[in-house]
């Protein structure tokens, strides 16, 4: 039952490290323009599903599709270059590097001079620096980020290095965001600003988003839909309402035996 | 009678010098793994350590007065040694251990100044002197680099063989220099080399097997037999072995890893004036020996960058292939491409090594 | 022969000794005893600069060290007897370390000098090809004491021709060697067959040197085959397999263009593999040196000699051994300045005799155009026609038109000393026994060596 | 670093000017006077037209030799200070540069077309020894590329030797433009440009797309992978332009020396570029101004100077000494310690210092 409107598909994947099972046939859709949360307890698979989206991990089994492509035999940078972007749990940003380099540098894709160009600079390359230095410095006001332009990433606070990092993923122009605990440690005002963006990003640029996230109030506000993994199994999937009140959600939670 | 179209015994003739002299790559590329193993840093510099431990062992081993000097400096260093370097076993006293120290100290004096055996005292001489070497270019220009790139430790070892090559151009020249260590007097009253093991119409022609090559090699196999040993069951060689696991590790269950990181320097050190004089015993002491050494780097990364009995392999691979490839090809290929070809085929195919650990950086 | 052959073995066992009691023996030598061109200008006062650089610590370091010291015994010498009509010789000297990078950052240095130098010496053949287009560009003569035929004279004998050899060309070398071998394969040396020659070398623009398609041709001319050649890395510790390809191709003489310890080990392995009676090991001159023989006495053959005896080679020069004045003024100096045993070979010599050459070659030059106008063209202007006999006849120099390298020499053999009861004569230096290297030569006249360069003489077409 | 520090009073009103290589006024003299000096010393000779002798005509040379070794250690720096792989094959990658450029104007071919043939050819065999980057990478890539210094000079002294002359050197014929041959100072003046040209290349590419992507891939190339930079083809253009950057200085030496061995590209080259490189301040674009510069003054100045006077006084202090072994013992010794002192004492180089002392000046009196 292929719909036009479905953005990805993860079907039947199965992910092995060794002997240890990470993900376990687990298969869901995210359609075109939602925003779509993925929960479960620590250890649940959450991140690997997320690798295995971006293509860091190849799965043993199964098969994803972005846009109705196969994308499971693609390398990380093929994907992205499909409209897939994404944010680290643990920030990996360039550290050295400034804010607005660190954004520069996710307009490869979008990039067009070569090598031949770029050594002499003048002309299409210049231009192209520039069309693509506006690109960025919209990303920058978008995103609040205008006093740190030109701070090394590095010296930053732990919620401004995340923001950047929403904006270098940003500067993708992706179709598709994947976003790994983008509020993880922060405090309630930044997770404020943080939910603004998200949905703002959601709103005004069309962007379907796949977010992990563990502060469930938050997750219930913003989530249309949500799908829950425990042990590398999808146990439930449904709007908030469903997974509010399903039991085997809250078993998984609380702990208690099936 | 041909195999592959050159005669028999000129093949076999190639096999044996090959395993043979493979026996010295190996312990050059021993010495290269024990420093890897425990510090993970590559030893650029080991050709040029082997360079001075070669001279410093000729040097012993001339029939000449030591320096008070130098005999003190020395035993100085096996003191510093071994009341820092070892552990004792923890039923030994203090005063058993002040006992034990005090006379491997006076032991070691009196063989550098006052004996008559020559072949002692190079032996006593050049370990000390060597661990001596290893410890100081430890701690002058190793222990400084913690924490920094891969690449500047990279740098540094290659530069510190620039600073041992000056030195023993300084101090030696760079004369040749013979060291007849496995020779008998002949009627002249000269040193004169054990006779080779010739075996008659073999294959179509005779092959000669090369006593001081046979020597070599059996001290390079009782040397990595007794690193094998000692990795197992001493208490130092295990606490190398766990530094090597994880240094961090290590140190939080109270081993004492920097001085396991000299220890490791001190032995690479005297492995370097292991295959330097019994090289130089099979042909001279040349300034060119720091370019055996590159040689035997292909050696190291075929048996795996940690793993001793991969260094053994990859020596004895490397010593035949070079010496199969000259029967084959020419000495132009087979001693000045042959390991390098080598070494790419490692690389693209199984970077860990033979027997190397797997957990390598990958892309 | 025999008498003459005791007599320098006497001569030299009493030079050792005294070399190893460290006495000095105290004669000096007029330096017009030499047969120098007498100097029309009276210079004193004034300074000449020698200038040279080559390998000092590189693989050719065995051989160059002792030159240095050739260098700076002679300075001492001569400066204190006139040294040129009067000027005090001073010498700039530098390490290239065996790397061209190097030699070429010091030329650079060198031609910059003010004033520009007269001449340099160098002794090795790659920094002579390097430098053979920019010292002609700078007009400064090189002196060479090595015989690179590229360095002398390019890919195909063309100008600019700026560089003299002090040694026949390795090519040269070669090809003596084999109009030698030809005549004496069955007669002198007694030999069954043809001769049938298997180079065995260094890697490197020095060891590759005679093994061209002009000496291969001349040598079957001569009815000698070439039938290949090996190349080794300095660093090998074996050439046993080397050897047997040579002669499973029916090589039965190597032929090395290798220093010290290249040469010893091939003489070696030829022991080892039970070959030293059936193949004949020779070489270019530097296969005749003393550091040959002295590195050559870890392995006796089984007559009870050296593995190093009984080397061939050729011999463009008076040994030290062979009385003449000038050999006779380089030992007092080499024993008066208490040189090791181990320098005691051609590189001290040819040090020594550099200077003198250089000596004789400027004052000539100022006798022709006076001191203020000397200059590296005026210099060369003189080398084009030199002729001259270094310290006394020691290296003979006669350079003409098209003739850029000394072109005379004997074939020689390398053994070692014996007292009269025929035995070998052992010495103690530094508590180490020894056999005492001598150098004897095989043919006693000095002869045209065939001129082999490319487009050459006696080229076989 | 310095990007964020703007001196006061400095205001850029469009992104072009932000973009310049010398924003401020400070910048914009130092470089021109730095560059005019340069392009004076040949004239301020003893060898030059005007008969002036305040400058060495050795130090010429020297500069020369500058700016031919700076072209090398700026690709170096492409490849190792940016993209974060390690090298040992420099030296040979510039041989590859000099071979083709002298048997193509051996073939006749004008200096001009075969230079930058032979950087581009040069370019190839990099790529073609970076392929390892793909499964390998850190200590591993590092002795795939010794394995290229090596097999390359292999290669031109056996299979290549009807067109390399072997072990021999190559003579290299006179280059030319316009009829006119390039010697002494036309030389100069060739290499010079040549080498502000790749200078200028070098720091276009580090401001753009590619110079990005490599950086990216130093720092983090995990990340780089999923921000949709293809890792391995840019670890390969990271080969493939330090070895045309090593092809082009190689080109250069080629009709500097006019006259190539292959023992001239040996792997003592290959580390010294790299020291040059680690004392010039690996990752930033003026590493290689102050690497070489510094080493090459060491080698060609300094050492010589003192030599005499060591070998004086050496064999006094230490009796083992031989006056003799000093000339040789003295280079490798003091290049050594030089650099040992460098790596522990400030391993990011003298560019990192500079762009500290011009932060420091910049914000002058306040640079805290």
């Amino acid at each position: 039952m292929k719909q036009p409107s479905t953005k990805l598909r993860v079907q039947n994947i199965t992910l092995r490290f060794g002997g240890i099972v990470a993900l376990n046939d687990v298969s869901f859709e995210v359609q075109q323009g939602e925003i779509l949360a993925l929960i479960g307890p620590n250890g649940a698979g959450k991140t690997s599903c997320i690798n295995s989206i971006g293509g860091f991990y190849r799965p043993q089994e199964g098969r994803i599709f972005l846009d109705e492509k196969d994308v499971s035999r693609l390398a990380p940078y093929q994907r992205a270059k499909l409209g897939l972007s994404r944010t680290f749990q643990n920030i990996a940003l360039y550290t050295n590097a400034t804010t607005l380099d660190n954004l520069m540098a996710a307009r490869h894709i979008h990039m067009r001079s070569n090598l031949l160009g770029e050594a002499i600079f003048w002309g299409m390359a210049q231009r192209e620096e520039i069309k693509h230095r506006r690109v960025v410095e919209e990303i920058i006001d978008f995103l609040e980020m205008q006093s740190i332009r030109k701070s090394i990433v590095g010296r930053l606070g732990y919620g401004l290095r995340k923001r950047v990092e929403l904006g270098r993923a940003l500067a993708l122009e992706p179709s598709l965001l994947l976003l790994d605990e983008p509020m993880a440690g922060m405090n309630v005002e930044e997770k404020e600003d943080m939910a603004r963006f998200i949905l703002d990003i959601h709103e005004r640029r069309g962007v379907t988003i796949v977010l992990i996230e563990h502060d469930m109030g938050l997750v219930m506000d913003i989530a249309h839909r949500i799908v829950v993994l425990d042990f590398g199994r999808k146990i439930a999937e449904g709007t908030p309402q469903e997974i509010r009140n399903n039991q085997a959600v809250i078993n998984a939670y609380l702990g208690q035996a099936e | 009678m041909d195999i592959f179209g050159q005669p028999g015994f000129a093949v076999l003739q190639g096999l044996i010098t090959g395993v043979l002299t493979g026996g010295i790559y190996a312990l050059i590329a021993l010495g290269i793994v024990i420093i890897n193993k425990a510090s993970g840093v590559f030893n650029f510099a080991h050709g040029y350590m082997m360079l001075l431990g070669g001279l410093l062992f000729w040097t012993f081993f001339q029939n000449q007065q030591l320096a008070p000097i130098v005999a003190f400096a020395l035993s100085g260093a096996l003191l510093a040694i071994l009341s820092t370097g070892v552990r004792y076993p923890a039923t030994w006293t203090r005063g058993g251990r002040v006992a034990f120290i005090s006379v491997a100290w006076a032991a070691s004096g009196f063989i550098l100044l006052q004996t008559d055996n020559l072949l002692l005292r190079a032996i006593v001489g050049t370990a000390l002197g060597t661990a001596l070497l290893g410890l100081l270019i430890e701690r002058l220009t190793i222990r400084p680099l913690i924490s920094q790139p891969l690449f500047t430790t990279v740098m540094m070892t290659l530069v510190v063989g620039e600073v041992l090559l000056g030195v023993t151009q300084l101090t030696w020249g760079s004369v040749e220099r013979s060291l007849p260590i496995f020779a008998t007097t002949n009627a002249l009253g000269l040193p004169q080399a054990y006779p080779p093991i010739r075996i008659r119409d073999v294959l179509g022609g005779t092959v000669v097997i090369k006593t001081e090559l046979l020597i070599a090699f059996g001290i390079a196999v009782a040397a990595f037999t007794g690193f094998v040993l000692f990795f197992r069951y001493t208490r130092l060689g295990l606490s190398m072995r766990a530094t090597a696991e994880n240094a961090d590790l290590a140190q939080a269950v109270g081993l004492r890893v920097r001085a396991v990181l000299a220890v490791a320097w001190a032995i690479a050190g005297v492995l370097a004036a292991l295959a330097a004089t019994l090289h130089g015993s099979s042909t001279a002491l040349a300034i060119t020996l720091p370019g055996l050494a590159l040689r035997v780097f292909p050696a190291v990364l075929l048996g795996g960058l940690e793993s001793i009995g991969g260094a053994f392999v990859g020596g004895l691979v490397i010593g035949l292939a070079e010496k199969l490839g000259t029967v084959y090809f020419g000495s132009d290929v087979g001693e000045q491409l042959i390991p390098f070809v080598v070494l790419m085929i490692v690389l693209v195919v199984r970077p860990s090594g033979l027997f190397g650990e797997k957990r390598i950086e990958r892309v | 022969m025999r008498t003459r052959l005791l007599a320098f073995a006497l001569v030299f066992a009493l030079a050792l000794v005294s070399l190893s009691l460290g006495q000095p023996a105290p004669t000096a030598f007029a330096q017009g005893g030499m047969m120098r061109t007498e100097c029309k200008e009276d210079l004193t006062g004034k300074t000449i600069t020698l200038h040279t650089f080559g390998d000092l610590s590189g693989p050719f370091a065995p051989i160059t060290q002792p030159l240095a010291a050739g260098f700076a015994d002679a300075l001492k010498y001569y400066n204190a007897n006139g040294g040129i009509c009067g000027a005090a010789i001073t010498l700039q000297q530098d390490d290239t370390a065996g790397r061209q990078e190097q030699t070429q950052s010091l030329y650079q240095r060198y031609r910059a000098f003010d004033p520009k130098p007269l001449m340099l010496l160098l002794y090795s053949s790659a920094d002579a090809e390097l430098l053979r287009e920019q010292v002609a560009d700078d007009e400064i003569p090189v002196f060479l004491f090595a015989g690179s035929t590229i360095g002398l004279y390019g890919e195909q004998a063309d100008t600019p021709g700026w560089i003299f050899a002090g040694i026949p060309l390795y090519t040269d070398q070669f090809g003596a060697f084999c109009r030698w071998l030809g005549k004496a394969w069955t007669t002198d040396l007694g030999r069954e067959g043809s001769p049938k020659v298997g180079h065995l070398s260094w890697e490197g623009a020095f060891g590759r040197s005679s093994e061209t398609a002009e000496t291969t041709a001349y040598c079957a001319a001569q009815g000698v085959e070439v039938v290949g050649g090996e190349y080794f890395l300095p660093t090998a510790t074996d050439v046993t397999a080397q050897i047997n390809n040579l002669v499973s191709k029916g090589a039965n003489v190597l032929f090395t263009t290798s220093l010290a310890s290249g040469t010893a080990l091939i003489a070696k392995d030829l022991v080892t593999l039970g070959l030293e009676e059936e193949v004949l090991l020779s070489g270019v001159n530097w296969a005749l040196d003393s550091s040959v023989g002295l590195l050559g006495q870890a392995t006796f053959k089984p007559s009870g000699l050296p593995s190093t005896d009984n080397i061939y080679g050729i011999m463009p020069y008076i040994w030290w051994d062979e009385p003449t004045d000038g050999t006779k003024l380089v030992q007092e100096q080499f024993t008066a300045n208490q040189r090791p045993l181990t320098a005691r070979g051609i590189s001290y010599l040819a040090g020594f005799g550099a200077i003198d050459t250089y000596i004789e070659l400027i004052t000539q030059t100022v006798n022709r155009v006076g001191y203020d106008n000397l200059s590296g063209a005026e210099v060369k202007k003189t080398f084009e026609t030199f002729k001259y006999d270094a310290l006394g006849g020691v290296f003979k120099y006669n350079f003409a038109e098209n003739v850029r390298a000394q072109n005379s020499a004997r074939i020689g053999r390398l053994t070692y000393a014996r007292g009269a009861d025929g035995m070998p004569i052992v010495v103690e230096v530094g508590g180490n026994k020894l056999l005492v290297p001598v150098v004897l030569p095989v043919t006693t006249e000095f002869e045209t060596v065939p001129d082999l360069k490319p487009g050459g003489a006696d080229v076989v077409n | 670093m310095s990007a964020n520090i703007r001196p006061s009073g400095v205001f850029d009103t469009t992104y072009t000017q932000e973009m310049r290589i010398n924003r401020t006024r400070f910048d914009q003299i130092l470089s021109a006077g730095f560059l005019g000096v340069i392009l004076l010393l040949p004239l301020l000779s003893r060898s030059g037209p005007f008969g002036i002798d305040l400058v060495q005509p050795g130090f010429i040379g020297t500069v020369e030799r500058i700016a031919i070794l700076m072209i090398a250690v700026q690709g170096l720096n492409l490849l190792v200070g940016y993209t974060g792989q390690i090298t040992l094959g420099q030296a040979a990658f510039m041989a590859v540069g000099a071979y083709s450029t002298a048997i193509l104007m051996r073939g006749g071919v004008s200096f001009w077309v075969a230079l930058p043939l032979a950087s581009l050819f040069s370019g190839v065999v990099g790529l073609i020894f970076g392929l390892p980057s793909l499964r390998v990478k850190g200590f591993y890539l590092a002795m795939a590329t010794l394995a290229a210094q090596f097999i390359i000079p292999w290669l031109l002294r056996n299979p290549l030797a009807p067109l390399t002359n072997g072990s021999s050197p190559l003579p290299v014929p006179r280059a030319d433009l316009f009829g006119q041959e390039i010697s002494g100072l036309s030389l100069y003046y060739v290499l010079i440009i040549a080498c502000l040209l790749a200078m200028i290349v070098a720091r276009n590419l580090i401001r753009t797309r590619t110079g990005r992507a490599f950086v990216s891939i130093r720092d983090n190339d995990v990340a780089a992978e999923l921000l949709g930079i293809n890792v391995f083809a840019y670890k390969l253009r990271a080969f493939f332009v330090c070895a045309v950057f090593a092809g082009l200085a190689g080109g250069l030496l080629a009709i500097e020396a006019r006259s190539i061995s292959p023992d001239r590209f040996d792997l003592r080259t290959s580390i010294e570029l790299l020291a040059m490189l680690i004392i010039g301040g690996a990752g930033f674009s003026q590493a290689p101004i102050f690497g070489v510069s510094v080493l090459a003054i060491l080698r060609e100045t300094l050492i010589p100077g003192i030599t005499p006077t060591l070998q004086e006084w050496l064999p006094r202090l230490l009796p083992f000494v031989d006056s003799v072994n000093i000339n040789a013992a003295i280079a490798p010794l003091i290049f050594g310690v030089v650099i040992i002192a460098f790596l522990i004492i400030e391993p990011r180089g003298l560019a990192y210092r500079w762009e500290i002392f011009k932060i420091s000046w910049k914000l002058r009196p306040f640079s805290y």
